[in-house]
């Protein structure tokens, strides 16, 4: 019988310090940008850069053999709460990128945010978000995963805030934090279950009762010994699948999957060097990467819910960034619409897969963002004398290639890499969670097909939207120009400089496929073979098949089917759009004057769905109503009842003074009228008559022992 | 005699609670007080002590000559300031 | 120091003698002593605690392993028929009440230093302020029931006057609505009291009294003569010892209160009827919806120091006295009832959240935000495990420190506009950053962020209530679930406040506010950063305040599970 | 009279007769005392034109104190009863534990009567109130005594004509009007009472209480009859206990007579009839006579009325008169329990209500002083102008109130108590309704008696306050009753042992 205090014992090893430096050198960063005030973009781009070396080193040297590092941070009724860190590769590969990423929208932001008065603050929220960030990646215990979840959370909030005298970008980051808050109920939930059932929440341990716990009669029993003696815990089996899918409401919360994805849009009221950085590279990968987590815990039901959501999200998002006019949306759509992919993938059991896409995702997104930020600013730049215009918009755009040739080089690579063409990194990582989608499609059969078809649709609507984004911003003439009539306005736009640049093109290159192996075959990328998919640890009867039970030979069948289709209809995008948006092309022209897409169509995609509008439109004013009623009662039913009651006594003290005076009367005058017949005093028995008094006393008296004696 | 004492006593009661005039009331207090010595003598003619009952008599009779006294003495201050005897006038007081 | 408990107890009663004798004319002095005595107190109180060792596990039904423990006996009455009854000066300390005597020290040390806004009837104030404090700190560590109520009723003048006199415009109304409200709820633990203490005897002084000992007899054989009638009532010692009336076997052999007594009225066992009346007195005091009306009144009302106070340590009272009598002596009833109090709690989690969220008055949010957090409390006792009464003594300690910020902060703006209306700010920030800091951290720990000392608190509530029913079936896990709504209740409307005063662009109802609108003055940054730095502390080391109450915890847990079956 | 009823008891020698007389006369010195001050009142009156008042003064307190250390000096509890004057009255611990309250109350109220500045003349310009005063004050004597009857009917009778008398003197309409009616309706309670008697007489064969005959009589009685005579003994009873339903004469009177009148008033009387009472019970307690039910049921109505009338009073002599009403009905409800327990909760329970309710009207009389009057209206505003005063009245409030940490809170808790256990003994649900009624009306009492507080701290008031600060020696007394309030509630035990000390014979 396993021994829980064994599972949770605390470990040591000689790279704890390393692994410490590595959590905090981020935190140090922020703290000290606080102090550095306007040196502060330096020093805390040089200590992500040294955490950057700490990850290298580490994931050098533990590459091969991953180390655990675990110890007591408090006990409660004999529960010991562990600390507990894990570094495996996926966890070294997380810090590297994270760090790596993070260093680089460092550099770029140095000249991005050069103007901005504020500049320690935003570098000390940069600190803090990689310092949780880096939480999550290196911590190995639910409840340490979710404390930096929610930090996550909160550095998310302050930066897309970081501009609060915008009343749009303060609510955006409420937006962020309360749908987040939504899906982290579930994430609650989810330790809630583990807990009562496992009595810890250190993954391993976790791991390792899941592995021997059994369903008995629909019961999801586990025994183990706990302080010498046995536990027998067992919950009703459907706990387990709740368990699953409670957790991954927090990734639904963390990667903008539906139903909660309306947030990160909204997110890009955020610098676009934090969009790059959390919004598309890291912290909406923190879901995905969570999932990979507890992806063996996950059951067949919750995997089933998990590919779904994603094939849902992947699909919905495509469709909305197809009419945006922002440039960052439609970066932000397609950052929403690719991580579906990427939980797709952990639904189908793809989890290699998925992860290669994360990477490989991570770069190229950060590359289009940066290459947008650099576009952006210098746009930003032309705004002089009043003339304001959304830097933002691509109907401002056009053309730009001619001036700025290094972004566009840049923000094409990256492009190719998220359409997946052949050659670059997207095409590897996509490549592979469509084969797998495939084969599961085909082994579960009947309704399961769905999801595939959702996801080849959304490769046609991705090639679109890249081109038409490409289309309008770098070719054609520049039409900021004309809409603000200045004729030379073009000579006065240029490329920026390297600080911008340099970031942009790095994340270019490593979207191209050879960093990740020189191959059209994701199955021989060195990544995916580092990364192989784990088997599932839930009892057999609620387990999902895994994978890797299906023999290769499938995989081979379909693969170069899936290769030529996702191919194709990547092309087929491509061509559509460049029907669509070519330069001059009439379509182009009548649909950069519109206001708004028209159309069905176009309005679902360009209102994504009206999503937006059926939650704040509807859920929340119910709720904001709900609570005014709520108060009303309150105030009015539950505090008046309670007054009601201090007015009731005032009442009962005036019938009784109604009693002791004028009732007495009452009763005197009625005695009166019937002795009255005899004497005569009739007339006058007033209040305060001697003789009405003693009279009611008596009949009150005689009355009790009537009703006493006899 | 006890029926005549409970009669007295209730013719008392009736005075009292009817006549308006402060006199008659006393009156009718005194006859409740003789109606209750009507008694007490009575009963101690069944008394295995002696005439208990008659000296009890006795000293209702003087408590009740004094009581009188007092009263009738209020019954003039209360003449001096209301002018009337009439207990349905003199209410200065409410409630 | 064998009396230290009685040191802190009264000390600040000397206080309130010193500032009463101290003449006006050195009416400056008022101040400095109040912060002197309940400082020196507070200084005792950590003293108190570091001698506290948590390792001991104390018995919730008796004497064994009590700490710091002062017995005297006070009184003995023999009450003919009733039988003697003593009454004992008993202070002593386990893992039930040193934490809350801890957080009361802390926050009455930090009101009174709030104290230096109060500027007419100083003398009155302070003495009172003083009297409360006394009061308060003697409801914690009472472990004799008369003396506990006696603390217990003797909080409510100083606090009608406090908020009274010293209060806001409708100050008589709340003051009046207050004293009500918990006399209701103390003449219902009277009644209980009273039939307690007819129903429990002190095993102890009864072999004294009954004279069976020529050779000492144990707790035990007395229980056992008298539960064979051996020992008749006349010579039953019967006890106000909170201890003993916890322990069934305490209870004398067809006394109305017995635990196996069949006497019922109206149909329903006294045993449960009695605990409902104890449970509404202290429920009113913790508050509980539909009890909790008085508190936002009172809180509106109450200068910010007994706000302060009020919220930080009053409220805390409701919850000890629902551990400490309605659970631990009523457990079988308590477990029959668990289900409608853990309702009781989801339902003010929920509740006072909507209410918060619809308030326009910031003082009325965080007064409704303090109903939504005594749900966990009031949640986790009716889980009856041992992470969700620890969650409920956790929540009680973190919110102690929170809410005494939050109405700190409010009471920063009020100062200086006198208007607490949340509309009539905006972008605040601009003006005042470092207070925007502030009221962020305290917005933050409130609604329950990782890393301060909410989170654990609510955590284990939700653990605690969820675990429930696998292993003692108090509560269905699905009040757990549903109570989690109360996080993003309470990130909504902590944030759109946040968002609506200190975000946005700069804008002030009032022009002539804008002078007032200086950042935080140092007096300020002395009573916030101590509470920030507890609620962090207290947020990331869970430890400095579990390794006081884990032993105490597990005791009570155990004698829950093993009596109310 | 005495030699009378003795010859008439047996027909012995009139010689040992005369030795037990002269035996008897030896333990009533106390009630000599009174008579001879009264006598030395009246002739000193008759003596001296003009400014007598300090003489009489002098007199009256010199004999009172005299009086009260005597008693407290000559008070044994463990002494048991012993009859005297063959059985007219009992010489008993419990009784003379009553006396040294009466003393105790009519020093307080003289005290009161001395600093009051309208009514020190009224009181001592001349003998007579002084006279009434201890006439009363016998009359409680021999009633706490009086074990008899007959005796119980003088006693009354004293103590009620000396009350009106008392309502009576002075000038003004009210005082005569309340006098007259006081008057009428105390004669026509206590005939009523007589009648009674009378037939409770006729039913035993005896009129002593003690007496084998008056037990062995009530168990052959016939029910119904006894029980009607019982209940008119009762209601002459109720009525000078004030007590609900016979209470409609005391807010007339209480507002008509001045205060150290009405402290008399509210105390003594109250007591005396109580202690009375509690004989009558217990005599009676054997019969079919269903005294819980009556009593509870008396005292619930008189808790209610009291409580619920007094909310509506603006002047807090009337308020205290009302209170005086609840607090009889609380002492009914421990009549009712009628057992040790109960007994030694009722007396406690008294004694406590004689301290707090003589504080009460000490304090009040002290604010009058300053302010003229006892109405709300004048109070307003005075916790500034008069603050130790008040506090002291605050003090007082909440004991009246029944809150630690005053003796208030001890009584009501060991009044309860016994109801309690007795409910727990006898499950008769009669209790536990005035248990409950008891509890709601502490919580309704709150209202009135917090609100002279409220007056006094919260309300800004425009009264103006009557220049001078209080002399020490007015203010003495008054500390010295709130700080034994206080006390009590620390060391209650010592009272309660006094109590169990004393073998109380009924």
């Amino acid at each position: 019988m396993i021994e829980l205090d064994h599972l949770i014992a605390p470990e040591q090893s000689e790279y704890t310090l390393w692994v410490v430096a590595l959590l905090t050198l981020p935190l140090l960063s922020g703290l000290i940008s606080a102090f550095l005030k306007q040196q502060a973009p330096y020093g805390s781009s040089f200590l992500i850069g040294l955490n950057l070396v700490v990850a290298g080193f580490l994931a050098l040297s533990l590459w091969d053999e991953p180390v655990s590092i675990r110890g007591s941070w408090f006990s409660l009724a004999g529960n010991d709460f562990t600390y507990s860190f894990f570094l495996d590769r996926l966890a070294l590969a997380m810090s590297v990128i994270v760090n790596f990423v993070a260093l680089l929208v460092h550099l770029f932001s140095i000249e991005y945010m050069r103007e901005d008065p504020s500049k320690p603050r935003y570098f000390a929220y940069l600190g803090l978000f990689t310092f949780s960030m880096m939480g999550i990646v290196l911590f190995h215990n639910l409840l340490f995963m979710f404390i930096f979840w929610e930090l996550v959370g909160l550095s998310s909030f302050l930066l897309i805030g970081f501009w609060f005298e915008k009343k749009s970008a303060s609510l955006a980051a409420n937006k962020a934090f309360i749908l987040n808050r939504i899906g982290d109920l579930g994430f609650i939930t989810g330790l809630m279950i583990l807990y009562t059932q496992f009595q810890t929440l250190d993954l391993d341990a976790v791991k390792s009762l899941m592995a021997i716990s059994e369903i008995e009669d629909g019961n999801w029993v586990v025994a183990f010994k706990k302080a010498g003696q046995e536990v027998m815990a067992s919950l009703d089996g459907r706990w387990l699948s709740a368990a699953g899918i409670a957790l991954f409401c927090g990734a639904v919360g963390k990667s903008a999957q539906f139903p909660l994805q309306v947030w990160l849009p909204d997110a890009m009221e955020g610098p676009t060097p934090v969009s790059a950085l959390i919004h598309a590279a890291t912290m909406v990968a923190a879901g995905v990467f969570m999932l990979a987590r507890i992806f063996v815990l996950l059951d067949a039901q919750a995997l089933e819910v998990v590919a779904i959501v994603g094939a849902v999200t992947a699909f919905m998002a495509a469709i909305a960034a197809l009419s945006q006019f922002d440039i960052k949306k439609v970066l932000a759509y397609s950052t929403i619409s690719q991580l579906g992919y990427m939980v797709l993938a952990m639904g189908v059991g793809a989890f290699s897969a998925g992860i290669f896409h994360l990477i490989t995702h991570a770069f190229f997104k950060a590359g289009l963002f940066l290459s947008a930020g650099i576009i952006i600013h210098q746009l930003h730049h032309l705004e002089k004398g009043g003339q304001k215009f959304d830097p933002q918009d691509m109907r401002v755009m056009g053309g730009l290639r001619r001036k700025m040739p290094v972004t566009f080089f840049a923000f094409l690579l990256c492009s190719l890499a998220l359409v997946g063409l052949p050659g670059f990194s997207g095409f590897l990582s996509k490549d592979a969670i469509l084969l797998d989608l495939a084969v599961w499609a085909d082994e579960k059969g009947g309704g399961f097909y769905i999801p595939e078809v959702l996801a080849f649709m959304t490769v046609v609507f991705t090639a679109f939207y890249t081109f038409r984004m490409i289309l309008l911003v770098f070719f054609g003439e520049f039409r900021l120009a004309g809409i603000l009539g200045r004729n030379q306005l073009e000579n006065e736009l240029h490329e920026g400089n390297g600080w911008l640049t340099v970031p942009a093109v790095i994340f270019a290159l490593l979207s191209l496929s050879i960093p990740f192996g020189f191959t059209l075959n994701p199955e021989d990328s060195w990544l995916m073979q580092a990364l192989p998919t784990p088997m599932y640890v839930v009892p057999v009867a609620y387990a999902a098949q895994s994978l890797l039970d299906i023999p290769h030979e499938t995989f081979e069948v379909l693969h170069g089917l899936v290769n030529a289709v996702s191919i194709g209809l990547a092309l087929a995008g491509l061509v559509l759009a460049y029907w669509v948006y070519r330069p001059g092309g009439k379509l182009q022209k009548s649909f950069i004057e519109k206001r708004e897409p028209v159309g069905v169509f176009g309005q679902v995609s360009f209102y994504h769905w009206y999503l937006n509008a059926l939650y704040e439109k509807i859920i929340l004013k119910g709720i904001l109503a709900k609570a005014r009623g709520v108060a009303w009662f309150d105030r009015w039913i539950v505090d008046e009842a309670v007054n009601l009651l201090a007015r009731l006594q005032v009442v009962i003290a005036y019938l009784t003074r109604w009693f002791d005076r004028v009732f007495v009367d009452g009763l005197v005058n009625l005695t009166a009228h019937s002795i009255g017949k005899v004497g005569q005093l009739t007339r006058s028995i007033q209040s305060g008559n001697i003789q009405a008094q003693i009279l009611v006393t008596f009949i009150f008296l005689l009355t009790l022992i009537l009703l006493l004696v006899l | 005699m006890l029926v005549l004492g409970a009669l007295m006593f209730c013719s008392g009661l009736f005075v009292v609670l009817t006549k308006k005039n402060t006199i008659m009331v006393l009156i009718g207090i005194e006859l409740m007080l003789n109606a209750a010595n009507l008694n007490l003598v009575t009963f101690s003619r069944f008394d295995p002590q002696a005439l208990q009952g008659q000296v009890f008599s006795l000293f209702v009779i003087t408590v009740a000559a004094a009581e009188a006294a007092v009263a009738l003495a209020i019954v003039v201050k209360v003449y001096k300031y209301f002018k009337t005897s009439d207990l349905d006038r003199v209410k200065s007081m409410k409630g | 120091m064998e009396h230290i408990l009685s040191y802190i107890v009264f000390i600040p009663l000397v206080g309130a003698l010193v500032v009463l004798l101290t003449p006006k004319a050195y009416q400056h002095l008022y101040k400095v002593l109040a912060i002197g005595f309940t400082g020196l107190s507070l200084l005792l109180t950590l003293y108190a605690v570091h001698m506290f060792d948590g390792g001991l596990v104390p018995q919730i039904s008796g004497e064994a392993n009590l700490q710091l423990v002062e017995k005297v006996e006070w009184f003995r009455l023999s009450l003919g028929s009733l039988g003697t009854f003593s009454v004992d000066y008993l202070l002593a300390a386990d893992g039930l009440n040193i934490s809350m005597l801890l957080l009361a020290s802390i926050v009455l040390f930090i009101g009174a230093i709030v104290c230096w806004k109060i500027k007419e009837k100083q003398k009155a104030y302070f003495g009172l302020y003083l009297l409360l404090s006394t009061s308060v700190l003697g409801c914690f560590v009472a472990l004799d029931f008369f003396l506990f109520y006696l603390f217990f009723e003797f909080m409510l003048l100083p606090m009608y006057f406090l908020v009274g006199l010293w209060g806001g415009p409708r100050r008589e109304y709340a003051a009046i609505k207050f004293f009500i409200y918990t006399l209701v709820g103390s003449i219902l633990i009277l009644i209980v009291m009273i039939g307690l203490y007819n129903s429990v005897y002190d095993p102890v002084k009864t072999a004294e009294l009954a004279g069976i000992n020529g050779t000492e007899l144990s707790i035990e054989e007395v229980q056992a003569l008298v539960a064979e009638g051996r020992i008749e009532e006349g010579q039953l010692v019967k006890s106000f010892n909170m201890l003993y009336m916890a322990n069934p076997a305490n209870y004398i052999p067809g006394s109305l209160l017995e635990r196996s007594g069949l006497s019922t009225l109206f149909g329903e066992p006294i045993r449960w009827m009695a605990f409902l009346a104890i449970f509404i007195g202290f429920a009113i005091k913790l508050p509980s919806f539909p009890f909790h009306t008085w508190l936002p009144d009172a809180h509106v009302e109450a200068p910010t120091p007994i706000s302060v106070v009020l919220a930080g340590v009053l409220l805390k009272v409701g919850g000890y006295g629902l551990i400490r009598t309605a659970f631990a002596m009523f457990p079988d009833a308590a477990y029959h009832y668990a289900w409608l109090i853990g309702f009781l709690g989801m339902f003010s989690i929920i509740y006072g959240a909507m209410n918060a969220l619809a308030q326009k008055d910031l003082k009325k949010l965080i007064a409704f935000s303090s109903v939504s957090h005594m749900g966990f409390v009031l949640l986790g006792l009716a889980a009856m495990t041992s992470e969700g009464i620890s969650g409920a003594i956790y929540q009680m300690f973190s919110h102690g420190l929170i809410s005494s910020m939050l109405f700190l902060i409010a009471g920063v703006l009020y100062d200086r506009t006198h208007n607490r209306t949340i509309e009539h700010y905006g972008g605040l920030a601009h003006q005042m950053p470092y207070y925007t800091v502030f009221v962020g951290i305290a917005f933050f720990a409130s609604l329950g962020l990782p890393g301060f000392s909410g989170f654990i608190a609510e955590l284990f509530v939700f653990i605690g209530a969820f675990k429930s029913s696998a292993v003692i079936g108090a509560i269905p896990a699905w009040m757990a679930i549903v109570s989690t709504l109360g996080l993003v209740l309470a990130a909504g409307y902590y944030l759109w406040t946040f968002q609506k005063m200190f975000l946005g662009k700069f804008w002030v109802k009032e022009k002539n506010w804008l002078p007032a609108l200086k950042d935080l003055t140092i007096r300020e940054y002395m009573v916030l950063v101590p509470l920030v730095v507890l609620i962090i502390a207290f947020g990331i080391y869970p430890g400095l305040l579990l390794n006081l109450i884990n032993t105490g915890v597990e005791s009570f847990v155990g004698h829950l599970t093993e009596w109310s079956k | 009279m005495i030699v009378l009823v003795a010859s008439m008891q047996n027909p012995g020698g009139l010689a040992e007769q005369l030795q037990r007389l002269k035996e008897g006369l030896h333990f009533m010195l106390p009630e000599i005392g009174i008579v001879i001050t009264i006598i030395l009142l009246v002739v000193y009156d008759l003596l001296f034109q003009k400014n007598k008042s300090v003489g009489l003064a002098a007199i009256l307190f010199s004999a009172l104190s005299f009086l009260l250390v005597f008693q407290v000096l000559s008070f044994l509890p463990e002494a048991n009863a012993l009859p005297l004057f063959e059985g007219l009255v009992t010489h008993s611990a419990g009784a003379n534990l009553f006396k040294i309250g009466f003393l105790l109350s009519l020093l307080v109220a003289l005290l009161m009567a001395v600093t009051s500045r309208k009514d020190s003349l009224h009181y001592f310009d001349s003998s007579e109130v002084l006279v009434c005063l201890l006439g009363v004050l016998l009359g409680a004597f021999l009633l706490v005594m009086s074990s008899n009857l007959l005796m119980i009917y003088v006693a009354v009778e004293l103590v009620s004509i000396c009350s009106y008398l008392l309502t009576g003197l002075g000038k003004g309409k009210k005082k005569s009007e309340a006098a007259i009616k006081y008057l009428l309706y105390g004669a026509a309670a206590s005939a009523v009472m007589l009648y009674g008697m009378s037939w409770l007489y006729g039913l035993t064969g005896s009129i002593d209480l003690n007496s084998d005959s008056f037990k062995i009589g009530l168990d052959y009685a016939v029910v119904v009859p006894l029980n009607i005579a019982v209940f008119m003994v009762l209601c002459g009873l109720l009525f000078k206990l004030g007590s609900f339903p016979l209470h409609v004469w005391a807010p007339d009177v209480y507002r008509a007579t001045p205060l150290p009148t009405v402290a008399v008033f509210s105390v003594v009387p109250k007591l005396a009839a109580l202690l009375v009472l509690l004989r009558l019970v217990a005599a009676t307690s054997a019969t079919h006579f269903d005294w819980q039910t009556w009593l509870g049921i008396l005292s619930i109505g008189g808790m209610v009325v009291g409580n619920f009338s007094a909310l509506w009073q603006d002047n807090a002599k009337r308020m205290l008169a009302y209170s005086s009403i609840a607090h009889a009905a609380f002492l009914l409800a421990g009549v009712s329990i009628m057992n040790r327990t109960g007994l030694e909760a009722t007396v406690f329970y008294a004694l406590a209500y004689l301290l707090m309710n003589l504080a009460a009207f000490y304090l009040i009389q002290m604010v009058e002083n300053k302010v003229g009057s006892t109405s709300y209206e004048q109070l307003k505003g005075m916790g500034k102008k008069i603050p130790y005063v008040s506090v002291l009245l605050l003090i007082v409030m909440v004991a009246l109130t029944g809150l630690p940490p005053t003796v208030g809170f001890n009584a009501k808790l060991y009044l309860f108590s016994a109801v309690y256990d007795e409910f727990g003994r006898s499950e008769s649900t009669i209790l536990l309704w005035v248990l409950l009624v008891g509890l709601l009306n502490t919580v309704v009492s709150l209202f009135y008696y917090i609100k002279i507080p409220y007056l006094l701290f919260f309300k800004e008031g425009e009264g103006n306050v009557a220049p001078g600060a209080y002399t020490i020696r007015a203010l003495i007394p008054g500390t010295l009753l709130v700080l034994s309030v206080l006390l009590l509630f620390f060391r209650s035990d010592w009272f309660v042992d006094l109590l169990n000390s004393i073998n109380f014979v009924l």
